[in-house]
């Protein structure tokens, strides 16, 4: 394990006081523990509170601030913050209007997140309301599975109710309209190369020189399958391809985000949006925005996420609303 | 069955073990789960540790209460949650006991199975821990109402529950990470079914 | 070489493609080669132009946009661009006032700049001014070298003169508050992987997987020494010490950017800043501003840069004023 | 010397051995440099190739303007200016000539190197091709005053330039990228000199 880092048990601590410490003008720290909160608290209006394990970096800290999240609550490297910790960020952001959680669809950020809206309920009369993201399409939604998992598509959601939120709406449309991004978004990742938890020392999976795995978590899981590198192309139109079989996109215009995972570069994921929007524009799927760059990383792992999110009036105006945050900047 | 003094013992003992099986918790969750499972147990009952000074003079139910949040508050994941659920309801069906017997210990079991199953909406055969606990506390349950013999009832849980590790092994698992891989989860024990019957084993041992 | 990409000879292509059809909405690519303008030609302003080689994404086309840069020209992978095309970019973005080039000290950067400087005096009669930044401290500025290289810092130079140019101050005023951020802008790097260009499929240089390089220059040049890798802390430590020996920063307030050479998850990069900010703050140097994440990459080295920039009023001004470009938003 | 005829032929050896040798002068600029020069050079020359058609009906000087200006547009680096302004700067000297002799190809390596000085502000003794170009010029020049023989005075340039390439090996580069390296530039041969001379052996072989 070669990293730069000082010790495996301060990896998230320092992560955390390091990113406090480059953006004061955005968030600040609790003191129970790592959860960021917005540097000035913003009142009147619904709180928005997301979190999950750490390397997911800047996911989800870095989405704190105005027209996205006012809390994000950070756990161990890829595992859920415990309940305790969510429920100081909720009563930190709370304003009277109801606090919403994002929560990816994993078994235990559900769990965690759930006993924490429980205590803040109970002890404090909170009214917390939650949506569960499930955007991963490499896994079968089914009676059988704990359903899709949460990716990248979880920064639309942020993104988008945030600025409902950010313009006073009502708990009820703020959950619906993060509901509705929910609905209508999709992504699927593949990796060349593993990424190691700094606790446990080695690479969670194995891959050969000439092999890669499609369908991959966020956490390293595997998805669809392994096999041997393809050409860029190739992967994207693998892709795109359960992506779109997924839902109907056809003739609707949709968001695009090409997410790195961790160590890929910058060139790579151009290269791949070179393929996304000519396949997108032979289908007659209109672009209305691409974002392309780190927003749910898994540590160090190479490979790439598409999401795809089909639009309609309501989702692209909120979009385009100013959002001001440590990873993510929308000039009005 | 057990005093304040030899639910410390048992407790030393799962932090101990827990530290020793780290590893090899986390290779099981590295197969078919994230490769945490032992690291989040190992932090728990570390947290743990730092507590054990204040349990001399705290009841049973108190006891485990504490641990249960110390649990909560510490492990993360899914089995922080679950965990720490069993051990708080246990500590509630405990509360201002200094003593407990076989009993206490069989219905101790039973509630922590149900706050689990509700908390994790989970049953049987969904390869979880759920698959250690539910046949270990049958076994228990049977063996020590056939005959009252304590050490005997726990070594059939033990078994039980080892049967039940088998178990996970043959089954897709429809819960938890695991479930994300679908037929290709057969053919691997369940790390929460593995770490159960280590706690268990502390208990038949020193019990 | 394990990369996700189609064809050796079509990664800059298919790079600045994938990146303008990202960022429709900033920017467009000429006809006659990789040259990157802004999409709607801004008027009645001096004109910046930069670029390099490619794989140092988002340098320098994601930096093309409101605030920042005109054009920005990529060569080959880690190659000068050639004088004709940068020709081109000063023909499509001279709007009359004059030109400003922004290059990097390399010879092959200020040879190919020069050429097409004066092809563009020669043959259009178009005022041409120069900067070369040359803020890697790693290596030394005496009359036997080339000079310090140009990296990180490249980017406050964007930011800056982009700034003021776009507030229609004069080819003279641009170059001089260019020349000013040059002047106190320092930077130093260092990496534990290399990265290996596309064209020559083997890694540029080797390191032991207990060893890193400290002082490499953005195409993995060795500056300082080979030694066994160090906690971040203790590396943050050694080359701030380098920073702070060359010039005096004492009692002034500086603008920090923790760059990501390419694969560097951002955990570990607000790791290092975390000691960052703290040795800066017991040496009373105020931090007004710090950007962490992918300002200057070399494809997928893995490692980082600190840049540090000793600011003025003007500066500071210059550094919040309104920026909106594919890799760097500054909301007003 | 050389008409159209055996120019173009040259610059098809010149193109061929640069693409056999690309591998080898990245080997040496990976050490020293950034390993792109035979990467670089080989884009050049194979982009001179496809307007080698357009060469027969020119003359000399126009020929060598064309790759000049194909280079300059094509190889980018330190050396795409360099060896660019040495070929045009051939071409304007040649300018419509169809034959040329030993006077001008000495001539010519004379404002090769005087442009490259200029362009690259460089001199002799800084680890660059001109520790090759210069040697090699000089020694050519005194061996074919000396006896006229233009075979001889080729030989002779080879083997200045390869000296100057070994010559390359025991300097601090104070110039280019590898001038970064200070002290560690030293027992490494300089890319640039190593592929002038291998021009130089296309000309030495075939003129
Ligand atoms: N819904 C559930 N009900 C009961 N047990 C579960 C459930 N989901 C997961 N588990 C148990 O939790 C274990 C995994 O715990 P752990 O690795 O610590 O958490 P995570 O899966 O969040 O990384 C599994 O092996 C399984 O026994
Ligand atoms: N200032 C200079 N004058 C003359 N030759 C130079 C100069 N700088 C570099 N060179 C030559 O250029 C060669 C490197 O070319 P190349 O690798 O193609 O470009 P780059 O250094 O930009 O990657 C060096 O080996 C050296 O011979
Ligand atoms: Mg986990
Ligand atoms: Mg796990
Ligand atoms: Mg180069
Ligand atoms: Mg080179």
């Amino acid at each position: 394990m070669k990293k730069i880092i000082n010790a495996v048990d301060q990896v998230e601590n320092q992560m955390i006081e390091g990113m406090v410490k480059a953006f004061p003008q955005y968030v600040k720290k609790l003191d129970c523990g790592n959860v960021v909160v917005r540097a000035e608290k913003k009142t009147g209006k619904v709180a928005l509170i997301s979190g999950g394990g750490s390397g997911h970096e800047p996911a989800h800290g870095g989405f704190v601030g105005k027209g996205m999240l006012d809390a994000a609550v950070a756990g161990a490297v890829f595992t859920s913050p415990t309940p305790d910790q969510i429920y100081e960020g909720i009563k930190a952001v709370d304003d009277g209007k109801g606090v919403l959680m994002v929560v990816k669809n994993y078994t235990g950020d559900v769990l965690n997140f759930e006993m924490a809206a429980e205590m803040a309920a109970d002890m404090d009369g909170i009214e917390v309301k939650e949506v569960v993201v499930n955007d991963d399409v490499a896994v079968q939604d089914s009676l059988y599975t704990t359903g899709r998992r949460g990716v990248a598509g979880t920064v639309f959601v942020h993104k988008i109710a945030g600025a409902l939120a950010e313009k006073g709406a009502s708990l009820d449309e703020v959950q619906a309209v993060a509901q509705k991004v929910i609905d209508n978004v999709r992504t699927m990742g593949m990796a060349i190369k593993p990424c190691t938890v700094p606790a446990a020392g080695e690479p969670g999976f194995e891959l050969a020189d000439d092999e890669m795995e499609i369908g991959i978590g966020i956490h390293g899981e595997p998805g669809v399958e392994k096999k041997p590198l393809e050409t860029a192309d190739e992967i994207v139109d693998t892709l795109l391809e359960k992506i779109l079989a997924d839902i109907d996109y056809s003739g609707s215009e949709v968001a695009v985000m090409i997410n790195g995972c961790g160590s890929t570069p910058l060139m790579e994921l151009f290269i791949v949006n070179n393929r996304v929007a000519d396949v997108l524009a032979e289908k007659g799927i209109k672009v209305y925005k691409t974002m392309v760059g780190e927003y749910m990383t898994s540590l160090e792992m190479e490979g790439f996420s598409i999401t795809l999110l089909r639009l309609d009036d309501q989702m692209k105006e909120l979009l385009d609303e100013e959002a001001d945050t440590p990873a993510l900047t929308v000039a009005k | 069955m057990a005093d304040v003094k030899k639910v410390i013992e048992i407790i030393d003992k799962i932090i101990a073990d827990v530290d020793e099986q780290k590893l090899f918790l986390t290779e099981l969750d590295n197969v078919i789960g994230d490769g945490d499972h032992g690291i989040n147990l190992a932090r728990g009952f570390d947290a743990v540790k730092t507590i054990e000074d204040t349990f001399e003079s705290k009841d049973i139910g108190a006891i485990l209460k504490a641990i249960g949040m110390k649990l909560v508050s510490t492990v993360g994941g899914a089995s922080g949650p679950l965990y720490g659920t069993a051990f708080m309801k246990s500590g509630a069906l405990l509360n201002g006991k200094t003593e407990m017997d076989m009993n206490d210990f069989i219905e101790m079991l039973q509630v922590s199975i149900d706050g689990i199953m509700k908390r994790g909406k989970a049953v049987k055969g969904e390869k979880t821990m759920l698959d250690a606990m539910i046949p270990a506390h049958d076994a228990i349950k049977a063996s020590y109402e056939a005959d009252g013999d304590a050490k005997k009832a726990l070594d059939a849980g033990v078994k039980a529950a080892e049967e039940g590790i088998e178990y996970t092994k043959t089954i897709i698992a429809t819960k938890g990470r695991a479930s994300y891989l679908g037929e290709r989860s057969i053919g691997h024990q369940d790390p929460g079914a593995t770490s159960f019957t280590l706690m268990l084993k502390a208990v038949q041992e020193l019990a």
